[in-house]
């Protein structure tokens, strides 16, 4: 591993409380460090998350929240320090760890020429998922009336609920959400949160970055990010 | 009498060559000097200007 | 779904985005007219004249239009982050490399083939000389301007300035088909038809080189 | 691997820098002694026989630092060591000046035997394309994108290019045999006797040159590096030196 990785890791201060023991932890950071240009999105940052948790990232903007659910998406390397999830190396085992996971951004990462049924059904073909589930993952979040037009035409809510719908067709083991709520009606927003407890339900893990003060009550834990950093819990700034 | 005139103008064709060879491969390095005392000064000037906590 | 299959789909999926928003017929097709015209008013009116560099022109016309149909079909993936998909999706980025190959080549030839008309008007090229060779030109030359346009078009995909790189980068590299290309075209419409097998063969190496070489190396130039 | 990387850290060492320096200086010296004084003129050509001396061994020098480039690229890819990046940056760099060189003195060549500056000569149009090839990747080096991936892309790039060559001038050298019969090299005579010393030390010489510009511009890159990593290390905590080495294999 790179030499930056300190061999006496100091006492994980965000481990949670003990007796969590069993499968290899969702997601394990050691160090994480990521540099665009000269300026570090994220700052050594170790973090162990465990299968079945719902975590809560909040921070203000810039603070590293979408590059660290970036990096443990595997759509960003990190520039220093080494991380797995599920167990797995967050390079060498990328592969499967996008097979068990879905990273919903802002950018909700559509074709505006296709509709949301051809999108969907694309997302299908590359997942190797059942076509069928498009319909009803399309009837879940509302869009079943527009499914067909283009997705040029759609709002940005609307195209989140495609994201979201996405999400509940692949049903992740890990499911990353960047500021799932921001743009939302509140019927979108509880959306968001069933999607949250169907994937604890089924014994995943969820990340959710948000600073939607009204959301994240089903949160088993947060955490504070600022300047590419994560603060402990105990010593995060009163909100 | 051709010869001599013929041989003249070529020699300025192979001044020509040489030189430019010369200027270009002298340029390059001056360059390259200039690069490296440049980076040189620059980190010395972030150190120094940092001389202080992290030393 | 196999690696191929994932291809086709990535290839289907950039056809029905084509045909939905019609960049290539649209945009694109009425560019290579306008620069076919273009070249036929610079050469002045000598039929001649126009009728030697006929090959030549429309090659040219072939060879910028595959880089405008590169810039168009990564940048309906960069539009809303769609490529970030394809990056996350688990499968072999070789296929994302080959799909989108194979959906442009598809795009071009279509091109090609109102190119081609177009040029028979303008410039009275021959074209029933051979047309099997000449039809063997075109498709190895367009998978070869598709290869090496599909390999680098993640650059395409970058926005604003970075965008400029790309044809500087593909334009030089695919000078064996520009040449290959117009030679055989030449000699398909206006010379001994036998002599452009070794033409054929050159396009034929040019495209599996690439292709071989650009399937290992896409997913170094995809991934973060 | 590691047998090349001590060759190439040894050259680079401040001390072998200085003996590379005047090898190749003293190369050159000689080079030009014999060129210019020690050969005879041809039997043809008369004194412009003298740009062969440095008019092939530039193109060799070309074509050897894109050699390097290439296997610096794919052993980069393979091991993720950002010293085979460097080696790749600094080889293209001094490749694209040797082209350049190459190509100019073609054309200087080219003007007095044929009369034009351009003779569309099959090697001369092959190094053409080569300079723009890789012009395109230093542009793809400047891309201020994150240093592993600018190092992937230009790696790539650096492959492509290389592998390309030989397909260029393949169908150059038939598009050119074509047209008239192929006209003879830029008025290469056979070389033989002093002509063939001069040449040989031709050889040797830019090769000495070569090597001094990738020992300077070796030490550039680190130097350059060494900037980056004094502005990123007071922000993330670690001491320059520890950044320069190896980052995660991203």
């Amino acid at each position: 591993m790179a030499s930056l990785t300190d061999p006496d890791a100091l006492l994980d201060e965000h481990k949670p409380d003990a007796g969590r023991t069993g499968a290899a932890p969702a997601v394990q950071l050691r160090a994480i460090t990521r540099v665009f240009g000269v300026a570090p999105a994220l700052v050594r940052v170790d973090l162990r998350v465990e299968a079945g948790e719902v975590l809560l990232l909040r921070g203000p903007n810039g603070a590293g929240k979408s590059t660290l659910l970036g990096v443990i998406a595997t759509a960003i390397s990190p520039t220093y320090g080494s991380g797995t999830v599920f167990g797995l190396d967050l390079v060498a085992g990328r592969d499967e760890i996008r097979r068990r996971s879905e990273l919903v951004g802002h950018r909700t990462r559509l074709y505006e020429d296709l509709s949301a049924t051809e999108n969907l059904r694309f997302v299908c073909a590359l997942h190797g998922a059942d076509e069928r589930r498009v319909d009803p993952a399309l009837e879940r979040v509302g869009l079943a009336p527009v499914a067909g037009d283009r997705v040029r035409g759609y709002s940005q809510g609307m195209r989140q609920r495609v994201a979201l719908a996405r999400a509940f067709l692949r049903s992740p083991d890990l499911l990353l959400l960047d500021e799932p709520y921001a743009g939302l009606d509140d019927p979108a927003k509880d959306l968001v949160d069933e999607e949250i407890r169907a994937t604890r339900a089924r014994g995943g893990t969820v990340i959710v970055a948000t600073h939607d003060p009204t959301r994240g009550s089903a949160a088993t834990r947060s955490l504070y990010m600022d300047g590419g950093r994560l603060l402990p819990e105990l010593r995060r700034a009163a909100r | 009498m051709a010869e001599t005139l013929a041989a003249a103008r070529y020699a300025g064709y192979v001044v020509a060559g040489y030189l430019i060879a010369g200027v270009g491969l002298g340029a390059y390095a001056r360059l390259l000097f200039h690069r490296a005392r440049r980076a040189r000064a620059r980190a010395a000037a972030m150190v120094a200007r940092r001389a202080g906590p992290q030393r | 779904m196999s690696a191929l299959g994932q291809a086709l789909a990535i290839a289907k999926k950039d056809l029905r985005i084509e045909v939905r928003g019609r960049h290539v017929a649209g945009t694109i097709l009425p560019f290579a007219g306008t620069l076919l015209i273009a070249f036929g008013l610079s050469l002045g009116p000598g039929r001649s004249l126009l009728r030697q560099t006929a090959p030549g022109l429309l090659w040219l016309a072939v060879l910028f239009a595959s880089v405008l149909a590169f810039r168009q079909a990564y940048q309906a993936e960069g539009e809303d982050g769609a490529f970030e998909s394809l990056i996350l999706a688990p499968i072999d980025k070789a296929s994302v490399f080959l799909g989108k190959a194979a959906a442009v080549v598809v795009e071009l030839l279509a091109l090609e083939a109102v190119v081609v008309g177009l040029v028979v008007v303008l410039f009275d090229l021959p074209v029933g000389h051979a047309p099997v060779v000449l039809a063997g030109a075109f498709v190895l030359g367009t998978i070869g301007l598709a290869v090496v346009g599909s390999l680098f078009g993640a650059l395409a995909e970058m926005p604003r300035t970075r965008e400029a790189i790309f044809p500087l980068l593909v334009l030089p590299l695919c000078t064996p088909v520009l040449v290959a290309g117009v030679k055989a075209t030449e000699l398909a419409t206006t010379g001994p038809a036998g002599q452009a097998g070794s033409w054929l063969g050159l396009l034929l190496a040019f495209d599996v080189v690439v292709t071989g070489v650009g399937s290992l190396l896409f997913v170094y130039l995809v991934e973060d | 691997m590691s047998t090349a990387e001590r060759l190439m850290s040894s050259l680079t060492a401040r001390r072998g820098e200085r003996v590379l320096a005047w090898l190749a200086v003293g190369a050159v010296g000689v080079s030009a002694v014999l060129s210019l004084v020690a050969s005879p003129p041809d039997a043809e050509q008369g004194g412009l026989i003298r740009l062969m001396y440095v008019h092939v061994p530039a193109a060799w020098v070309a074509y050897l630092a894109f050699a390097v480039v290439f296997v610096a690229s794919v052993a980069y890819l393979r091991t993720r060591k950002t010293r085979w990046d460097r080696v790749a940056a600094a080889s293209a760099e001094v490749g694209v000046l040797f082209t350049a060189l190459t190509i100019v003195l073609g054309s200087i060549w080219a003007k007095p035997v044929w009369g034009t500056w351009w003779t569309w000569d099959p090697r001369l149009t092959t190094t053409a394309i080569l300079l723009v090839i890789y012009v395109g990747y230093l542009a793809v080096r400047r891309l201020p994108d994150n240093p592993a991936r600018r190092a992937r892309w230009a790696a790539v790039v650096g492959i492509v290019g290389f592998v390309d060559v030989p397909i260029v001038h393949l169908s150059v050298r038939w598009w050119r045999s074509l047209h008239q019969a192929p006209a003879r090299l830029i008025g290469v005579p056979d070389v033989s006797g002093s002509m063939g010393v001069a040449l040989g030390v031709g050889f040797i010489a830019f090769t000495l040159v070569y090597l001094y510009f990738m020992a300077l511009r070796l030490r550039v890159g680190r130097l350059e590096e060494r900037v980056v990593a004094e502005a990123l290390s007071p922000r993330i905590g670690q001491p320059a030196e520890a950044l320069m080495e190896e980052p995660a294999r991203g």
